[in-house]
């Protein structure tokens, strides 16, 4: 059972969490400048890795802040943790 | 009564001062407390316990543990049976009831051990190269295999019983209570940590239970309870016993099961009969022993054969002797053990066969002291008897003549195989060792440690601490997995007893190519019963790999699985089953709807009134009455489970504008407005009004079923996306209670409620305000109107819900108010053309449901990009209309089909389908809404509502979706 | 809509002559005879050659399949099948072997359809027992709501051919007693839709039949051989690179549901899916309990009894990315709930052994057959929960499409491009959201 | 109109009325029960949600118009006489009154823009847990930690709680928690939390005019 660092709540376990997909998956900062090819890579294509992953999380249950992750799709060992809008490398 | 013939005058673990009554199949025995039904039956002289899976063989209690394969029972019966369950953990209480299953009509004539007989036509495999003609006739064959196979007999009742599941936090978890996990326990307790022990097993203990063994000079069990009696008194440790972890899970999270009830005769209704344990630990201690293997001889299965290490437990545990004539086979020194507590038990041991050439150990020197006969590199080659064992024959390995020995148990060792399951659950690895002849955890992934016989360290030296254990040195152990047959003879070598696979059926894989280990598993069963190979897995891989001239880690082994031991799913489930499977959100008037007669509908987790009962009503006809008055005059509906969102912030007419795909820029105070907000990828997402309350300040519903969702995301948008955006959002679904005020009557009631003036000029349509309602401070009003009739939305502070309803019902009394449940609601939206769920089901475009004109072109907002994708502007995409029925009265039914011809051969072209339905009470017919291809081109056009599935096909005229007052004249009057 | 009748006829030719002893009660007797001596290899265990007409890499359901209909109604006998590990043993041995075709939209009912019609012949086909069981299969619903949605998809069903019936409460009680129907349920039973034709089969039998069938017509089954790398020239595959070697092909055919994604990338391709982990469960053997497929209404759990008397059940993928083939506590708790909620029976059978598969899920919830957007390469995958089902009629369209440089008019909605296009099979309406499929 | 207002009071209803019966259930123990519960209706509950930029005013104001800064740290909460405040989330809290002696218009009203104020206490039901088996209860549905070294007075945390949505506040070592849950949840809950006790034996207590 995955233990998520929530960088409020501290390690709280998955089933206060919603897993919110692929967050290398950035919203367009420019919508209207958006090729129709980039908004179908936006929403469809998927690297997909066997291995790390950057993902969100939405902490629902709890602080219901959404966060970054980076897991290991393969372990599911959980590397480092970010508030949606931050950086996971700092 | 039979008065315990087996029994031992002393020694074990039991209350002799105590008697216990129990019945298997039929025949009412005797034990004593500290008994399993296993140890119970064999003082009773019982061996012969059950039947094999396949060949019906009959056979006898093997093992004195959770590996035990042939020792199954129906346990209780009527509504509390369990099949499958282990007469070797099964704790004896007064009145147990037990059966032996897979056997008919008795267990010691069962028709099918016919089975047995056809053995050679039935190898590993059979059923894939037969039972294939004629086709059709599979089912029947099937129904046979079926019956055959199967092992107890499941009760088809309700389980009376309660379960529940319960998280715990430890700093240390010790899984295992014998000397290594009592030991570790101790340590971490003694520098202060949290520690968790658990112990599959009613005591603590573990082999020192079933072993003659002096720790320090006294008896091993003193040093047993003295270190468990200190353990469980102090502060931050818990121990549980009969508590069986199975599982393995990501960061370190054990889950364990509790069996608080199954050893009383009656049961405390307040406590579980299971209790499922999750358990995250910081550090895990897995000290969960190890199980004997015995060795695959000819003929290995027969009643009284038994491994040496459950013999001397029957007799330390348990104070029973297993036999008074013994015959030993082994292939280390360990197993010696049995042949001196059986002698001491006076029993005689008439040989020890063991296959090591040399055989000079200090115990089996105590042995052949006592005048017992050990020959050395000898194995068993044959057995005879068939519901009890009575003579081993056996020879010498390198061939040469049989000797036949009588007994009436056969001990059989083959060395021990560590329990490294939750080891290999939590991803360590495990490696072969070929000295002990046994698998070992190596490499951990999580932070977890094996200590003790489960990381293969058997003596009391590895597992004690400034304690001393009574060790003797002992000579290696030779590692075998089976024995030949003499020459010419075709005993079966059973390695799994359970499903009846045999060496020969091994060899079989081996020759057909099912080589690798899984292969080997799947196509023989191997390992596959309830056992899960826990005395058959390592044997049948080192057969395979001799077959393949490769070493056992060339051929590999198959990854543990959780559980470790089976869990009833009573104990998985817990509380959440029947009523309580999923919360029930209830409205504030709940009460009320539920004391006046309402039939609940489910909406999510919501219940909400579907309608309100009279005597001799059909929903068909309650429905047109309330929605009649409210046509006639005035009637109210809870709406209460509608999603609100509150939103504030100097952005939140900015974040309405990229959410939905309307404007809200220049949306008035005061003034509310329907928006539909898209899906990400392009299609119609939700619908509701939202409202702006003051310059900074909006409330948004959203349908019942997206309000958890919708907020999600908006929170999503807000936190990850654009958080330069200053906005807040908040759920504030259940800070109101909301009431529509329908009808055309609804302006007098209301205004003799409310501190406004609602006059239509002063609060014309889509108007919204702040106000006080019926005394209630805090309310809001909202001139919105589902019905299609003059109408008003009321929100107030959900705990005055009831009050502001109560309000209506009595200032409305003279005006003839009713109530209304959502069928009514849903016949007036289907009336009007208003789309809902039924349409806007996640394959519909807004262009589809007739909402394309709201999308604004001035600005950008969410799926806005992607809805103008080829495939999503088709004309030729299904879009709302109305239909009705040509003959003016069938009722037309959801979920129809729109056909041109249905009675045309399959694959009839399919050109949309009826959405939603409903008896318009205003034009007096069956009414629809459906998606068409081609939608309103079609008006005018006949089609038929085929629904094949009650061989209808109702002819149908396409016409608007706007049945009623298309120009929403009523509601702005 | 197909031109020219719903469903290619499907018709099983007499087996051609059969180097190996063919399986039938009478070799069965014949060689219990001689102990089960004279018992040949299933399949052969070839040495890879330097270069085939087509490789096909993955040797579960899908990949053996495509190789026996490419050897069987195409003509093409040099075919390689490339297994990084032993054959079966993705998603093909680890599915809760559910058959059905009881689908919505057109272009899934029309390809399960032609599955379950092949189903119908494969175990005489093959010469080998699948155990393919029509014992059928029925959906719970549980609302008005639910009903109309079921009833719109029994209609369609019904409309394109496919056998469907809804039943009322008490028809679904007097079939299942068992279940749930007192007053102590959170979500009542409405009725059900009930596909007669549906069932189940035997997983592990489906790849060791078509393997046995392909091997006997000539194609090389190749077991722990892992394909690493393509080899591309000039914008075309020509072979690839595997543990065991190169091996070059005029034609390379993906079959790997659950890698697809990492398969892709070696190519350069980045696809509409997501690798997640579905998990599957059985109890100890029963004697018979459960005579139908039953799939819960009002939660996530579907759950049949197989021949052995285990009964098979699952529920819902994990909803997070992810490899391991292993699942966690919660969701295996919700669909156990599930289950004893739907038949409160359950709750004292015990749960004997729970896994994991790691399954594509695509973004409309539909798998993807096609061609590649590279020359010569081919795509299979992204089955979701229903690649087991599919395997015959998987295979068979794939091979047609390997055979003729073009999919059959069964596959040629399931394209790469109906993404872009906005042409989705979305069988559900959920979206993009591989967790909703 | 305007007469609207001089209705009598309008009766306040808690979703638990009803509901609740006092008295002593489940398993006798020795010693009594190990569970005491019962309601805080009528609650007033403040939601204050400042931005990162207006946070440290926003307490400011909050300490001023109550007398104490709300918790800065998360899943911290703080008592002055009757009044709770608990974070909730970042520069987010609720002030939790057993009056209306503030009420969300009055701080609204003087934290401006630099915070939204919302109005919780219709929308959520809280149940006053104690007695010396509280913190073995709470584990029967519930993930954390509720070892007193973990959990103890002045830390609060929303959760998972019985299949629902809960806020948790430890208000005494005696100990004593204050369960928050959605309204519509609140039956559900009481049923579940009940149910739970039961092996430890429960008393319920009457609840007061004011929680």
């Amino acid at each position: 059972m995955l233990l998520i660092k929530c960088p409020w709540c501290g390690e709280r376990d998955m089933v206060e969490f919603t897993h919110g997909g692929d967050a290398t998956k950035v919203y367009p900062k420019d919508p209207n400048a958006t090729t129709s090819e980039e908004w179908h890579d936006f929403i469809y294509l998927r690297e997909n890795p066997c291995g790390e992953h950057v993902e969100y999380w939405h902490h629902v249950a709890g602080c219901r802040q959404w966060l970054k992750v980076r897991r290991d799709t393969t372990t599911h060992d959980i590397l480092t943790t970010a508030p949606a809008d931050g950086d996971l490398d700092t | 009564m039979t008065g315990q013939p087996w029994r031992l005058e002393n020694g074990g673990h039991i209350d002799r001062s105590c008697s216990l009554s129990f019945a298997f199949d039929g025949k009412i025995m005797e034990g004593h407390p500290g008994d399993t039904l296993a140890s119970a039956l064999l003082a009773n002289g019982t061996h012969l316990v059950g039947r094999s899976f396949k060949y019906h063989r009959p056979r006898g209690i093997f093992s004195a543990g959770v590996e035990e394969p042939n020792a199954l029972v129906e346990l209780r019966t009527g509504n509390r049976q369990e099949p499958n369950s282990l007469a070797t953990t099964t704790e004896l209480f007064d009145g147990l009831e037990a059966s032996s299953q897979n056997r008919w009509p008795n267990l010691r004539f069962d028709f099918s051990q016919a089975n047995g007989a056809l053995s050679r036509f039935l190898p590993a495999g059979f059923y894939y190269k037969t039972f294939m003609w004629p086709a059709n006739l599979w089912l029947t064959y099937e129904h046979f295999i079926r019956k055959a196979a199967g092992m107890g007999i499941a009760s088809r009742e309700s389980d009376p019983d309660r379960y529940e599941s319960r998280s715990a936090h430890c700093d240390v978890l010790v899984v295992g209570g014998g000397p290594a996990g009592l030991t570790a326990a101790m340590t971490a307790a003694e520098i202060g940590e949290r520690v968790i022990v658990l112990e599959q097993a009613p005591h603590f203990g573990g082999w020192l239970r079933r072993e003659k063994r002096t720790i320090d000079g006294s008896p091993a069990m003193d040093w047993v309870d003295a270190v468990s009696t200190r353990l469980s008194a102090m502060a931050d440790v818990r121990v549980l016993t009969r508590t069986s972890a199975f599982g393995y899970y990501d960061h370190n999270m054990i889950t364990a099961v509790e069996r608080v009830q199954d050893h009383v005769p009656k049961s405390d209704p307040f406590l579980p009969r299971q209790r499922l344990w999750s358990i995250r630990a910081k550090r895990v201690v897995l000290a969960t022993g190890a199980v004997e293997q015995p060795i695959a001889f000819p003929e290995n299965d027969r009643p009284g054969v038994m491994l040496a290490g459950a013999a001397r437990t029957y007799i330390n545990e348990y104070g029973v002797l297993p036999g008074r004539m013994a015959v030993l086979q082994t292939n280390n020194d360990n197993a010696y053990r049995s042949a001196i507590d059986l002698l001491d038990a006076g029993a005689r041991v008439t040989a020890v066969l063991d296959v090591r050439d040399h055989v000079d150990g200090h115990l089996p020197n105590q042995v052949r002291d006592r005048g017992v006969p050990i020959l050395q590199g000898y194995g068993v080659v044959e057995t005879k008897g068939y519901f009890a064992i009575r003579q081993v024959l056996a020879r010498p390995l390198v061939g040469g003549p049989v000797r036949r020995y009588d007994c009436d148990l056969l001990c059989v060792s083959g060395g021990w195989a560590p329990q490294v399951h939750l080891h290999s659950q939590s991803g360590g690895k495990v490696v072969f060792d070929a000295e002990k002849g046994c698998f070992l955890p190596s490499e951990a992934r999580q932070n977890c440690v094996s200590i003790g016989s489960a990381a293969g360290l058997f003596t009391l030296k590895d597992c004690l601490k400034g304690a001393n254990g009574d060790d003797v040195p002992e000579q290696a152990i030779k590692p075998t997995w089976s024995l030949p047959n003499a020459p010419g003879r075709h005993g079966k070598r059973f390695v799994d007893f359970q499903d009846d696979v045999t060496a020969e059926d091994v060899a079989l894989a081996h020759r057909e190519g099912y080589v690798s280990v899984e292969h080997l598993k799947r196509y023989t069963t191997l390992g596959m019963g309830t056992d899960q190979g826990k005395t058959s897995n390592v044997i049948g891989l080192a057969i395979m790999a001799k077959l393949k001239g490769q070493n056992i880690p060339a051929v590999g082994t198959t990854k543990f699985r959780p559980p470790y031991t089976a869990v009833s799913m009573g104990a998985m489930a817990g509380r959440a089953v029947g009523h309580h499977f999923q919360p029930l959100r209830r409205s504030p008037m709940d009460n009320w709807h539920h004391d006046n007669g309402c039939k609940w509908v489910d909406a999510g987790l919501w219940r909400r009134p579907h309608f309100y009962t009279r005597p001799g009503e059909d929903v068909n006809s309650a429905a047109l009455r309330e929605g009649r008055t409210v046509r006639a005059g005035v009637g109210i509906v809870d709406v209460s489970t509608l999603g609100k969102i509150d939103i504030q912030g100097p952005d939140a007419a900015e974040l309405l504008n990229r959410i939905y795909v309307n404007g809200w820029k220049k949306l008035a105070v005061g003034k509310a407005r329907y928006g539909v907000m898209l899906r990400e990828d392009g299609m119609a997402y939700d619908d509701g009004t939202t409202s702006r309350l003051s310059e900074n300040h909006f409330i948004m519903t959203t349908t019942t079923a997206n309000a958890g969702p919708v907020l999600a995301k908006l929170e999503y948008y807000l936190q990850a996306v654009w958080p330069e955006l200053r906005v807040q959002v908040a759920c504030v679904t259940d800070q109101y209670a909301a009431i529509a005020v329908a009808g055309p009557k609804s302006r007098d009631v209301m205004q003799r409620l409310i501190d406004l003036d609602i006059s239509n000029d002063a609060f014309p349509f889509m108007a919204a305000a702040p106000c006080c309602f019926a005394g209630i401070a805090g309310a809001r009003l909202f001139r919105i109107s589902f019905s299609g009739e003059l109408a008003y939305e009321i929100n107030v502070p959900a705990d005055y819900g009831q009050a502001a309803w109560n309000a209506l019902l009595e200032t409305g009394r003279e005006d003839g108010v009713g109530v209304y449940g959502i069928e009514a609601m849903s016949a007036f939206r289907i009336e009007k053309g208003h789309v809902a769920g039924p349409e806007i089901n996640g394959q519909t475009t807004i262009g589809d449901l007739g909402l394309g004109g709201l999308q604004s072109e001035q600005k950008h907002n969410i799926g806005k990009s992607l809805a103008i994708r080829e495939g999503l502007i088709d004309p030729a995409r299904p879009a709302v209309v109305g239909l009705v029925p040509v003959d003016g009265k069938t009722w037309i039914k959801a979920g129809a089909q729109l056909v041109e011809n249905p009675d045309a051969p399959p694959p009839v072209a399919m050109l949309g389908h009826v959405t939603s339905i409903a008896y318009s009470g205003e034009l007096n017919h069956p009414i629809a809404l459906a998606l068409l291809s081609g939608g309103k081109e079609r008006a005018g056009e006949e089609l038929y509502a085929a629904f094949p599935l009650r061989n209808e096909a109702v002819r149908v005229r396409v016409v608007s979706p706007h049945f009623v007052d298309p120009d929403g004249e009523r509601m702005r009057v | 809509m197909l031109k020219g009748g719903l469903y290619p006829s499907v018709r099983f030719p007499q087996m051609e002559a059969y180097e190996l002893t063919r399986y039938s009660i009478f070799s069965l007797i014949k060689q219990g005879l001689i102990r089960h001596t004279g018992w040949k290899r299933a399949w052969r265990n070839p040495e890879p050659k330097a270069a085939y007409d087509v490789i096909i890499i993955g040797g579960g359901g899908h990949g053996l399949a495509t190789a026996y209909y490419l050897a069987k109604l195409h003509g093409i006998h040099n075919v390689a099948v490339l297994e990084k590990g032993w054959l079966g043993g993705g998603n093909t041995g680890r599915n809760t072997t559910i058959i059905r075709s009881n689908y919505l939209l057109d272009p899934n009912a029309h390809l399960y359809e032609h599955s379950m019609k092949l189903w119908e012949g494969l175990s005489q086909d093959l010469n080998f027992n699948v155990m393919f069981s029509q014992r059928g299969v029925l959906n719970l619903c549980h609302s008005k709501a639910q009903t109309d949605a079921f009833a719109r998809r029994g209609n369609a069903m019904r409309l394109n051919g496919i056998d469907a019936e809804l039943l009322s409460r008490d028809e679904v009680r007097k079939r299942i007693p068992e279940l749930d129907f007192s007053d102590q349920v959170r979500f009542p039973i409405c009725g059900g839709l009930l596909q007669p034709r549906g069932g189940t089969a035997r997983h592990d039998g489906v790849a060791w039949g078509f393997a046995r069938a392909a091997d006997q017509r000539g194609v090389d089954i190749i077991q722990n051989c892992e394909v690493t790398d393509f080899i591309i020239e000039g914008g075309r595959v020509t072979g690839v690179e595997t543990t065991r070697g190169k091996i070059t092909a005029g034609k390379v055919a993906m079959a790997v549901a659950g890698h697809t994604g990492v398969l892709a990338q070696k190519a350069g391709l980045t696809l509409p899916i997501e690798s997640h982990i579905l998990q599957a469960m059985v109890s100890e053997p029963l004697k018979p309990l459960l005579d139908t497929v039953v799939t819960f209404g009002a939660g996530h759990f579907y759950i049949s009894q197989s021949d052995k008397g285990g009964m098979v059940f699952g529920g819902d993928i994990e909803g997070y990315n992810s490899y391991a083939q292993r699942g966690n506590l919660p969701t295996l708790e919700h669909v156990i709930s599930a289950g004893v909620s739907m038949m409160p029976c359950l709750s004292r059978v015990r749960m004997l052994r729970s896994w994991g598969g790691t399954v594509d899920m695509t973004m409309d919830g539909s798998p993807i057959i096609g061609k590649a957007p590279i020359e010569g390469l081919f795509i299979n995958g992204g089955w979701n929960y229903g690649g087991f089902k599919a395997t015959p009629g998987s295979g068979w369209v794939y091979a047609h499409t390997i055979a003729n440089d073009a999919p059959h008019p069964l596959n040629e909605a399931f394209t790469l491009e109906r993404f872009a296009r906005g042409r989705l099979i979305d069988e559900r309406g959920a979206g993009a959201n591989p967790a909703l499929h | 109109m305007g007469s609207a207002c001089v209705f009598d009071k309008p009766e306040r209803l808690s979703a638990l009325s009803g509901v609740i019966e006092p008295g002593t259930f489940g398993r006798k123990i020795a010693g009594g029960p190990g569970i005491t519960l019962r309601e805080r209706p009528n609650l007033s509950i403040i939601q204050v949600a400042a931005y990162a930029d207006t946070a440290e005013e926003t307490g400011a104001v909050i300490q001023d118009l109550i007398g104490v800064l709300p918790p800065p740290e998360p899943n911290r909460s703080i008592m002055v006489d009757s009044i709770q405040i608990c974070w909730i989330a970042p520069h987010k809290w609720w002030i939790i009154e057993t009056d209306q002696r503030h009420g969300a218009e009055f701080i609204a009203g003087h934290l401006g823009n630099g915070a939204a104020v919302t109005s919780q206490g219709h929308g959520r039901s809280c149940i006053r847990l104690s007695g010396p088996s509280a913190r073995d209860l709470l584990p029967k549905g519930c993930t954390l930690d509720f070892h007193p070294s973990r959990f103890s007075a002045g830390h609060c945390a929303q959760t998972s709680l019985g299949h629902s949505n809960a806020l948790i506040n430890c208000i005494d070592d005696e100990p004593i928690f204050d369960l928050y849950v959605f309204r519509s949840y609140a039956v559900s809950f009481w049923e579940w939390i009940a149910d739970a006790a039961g092996e430890f034996g429960y008393q319920v207590s009457s609840s007061p005019e004011h929680g």
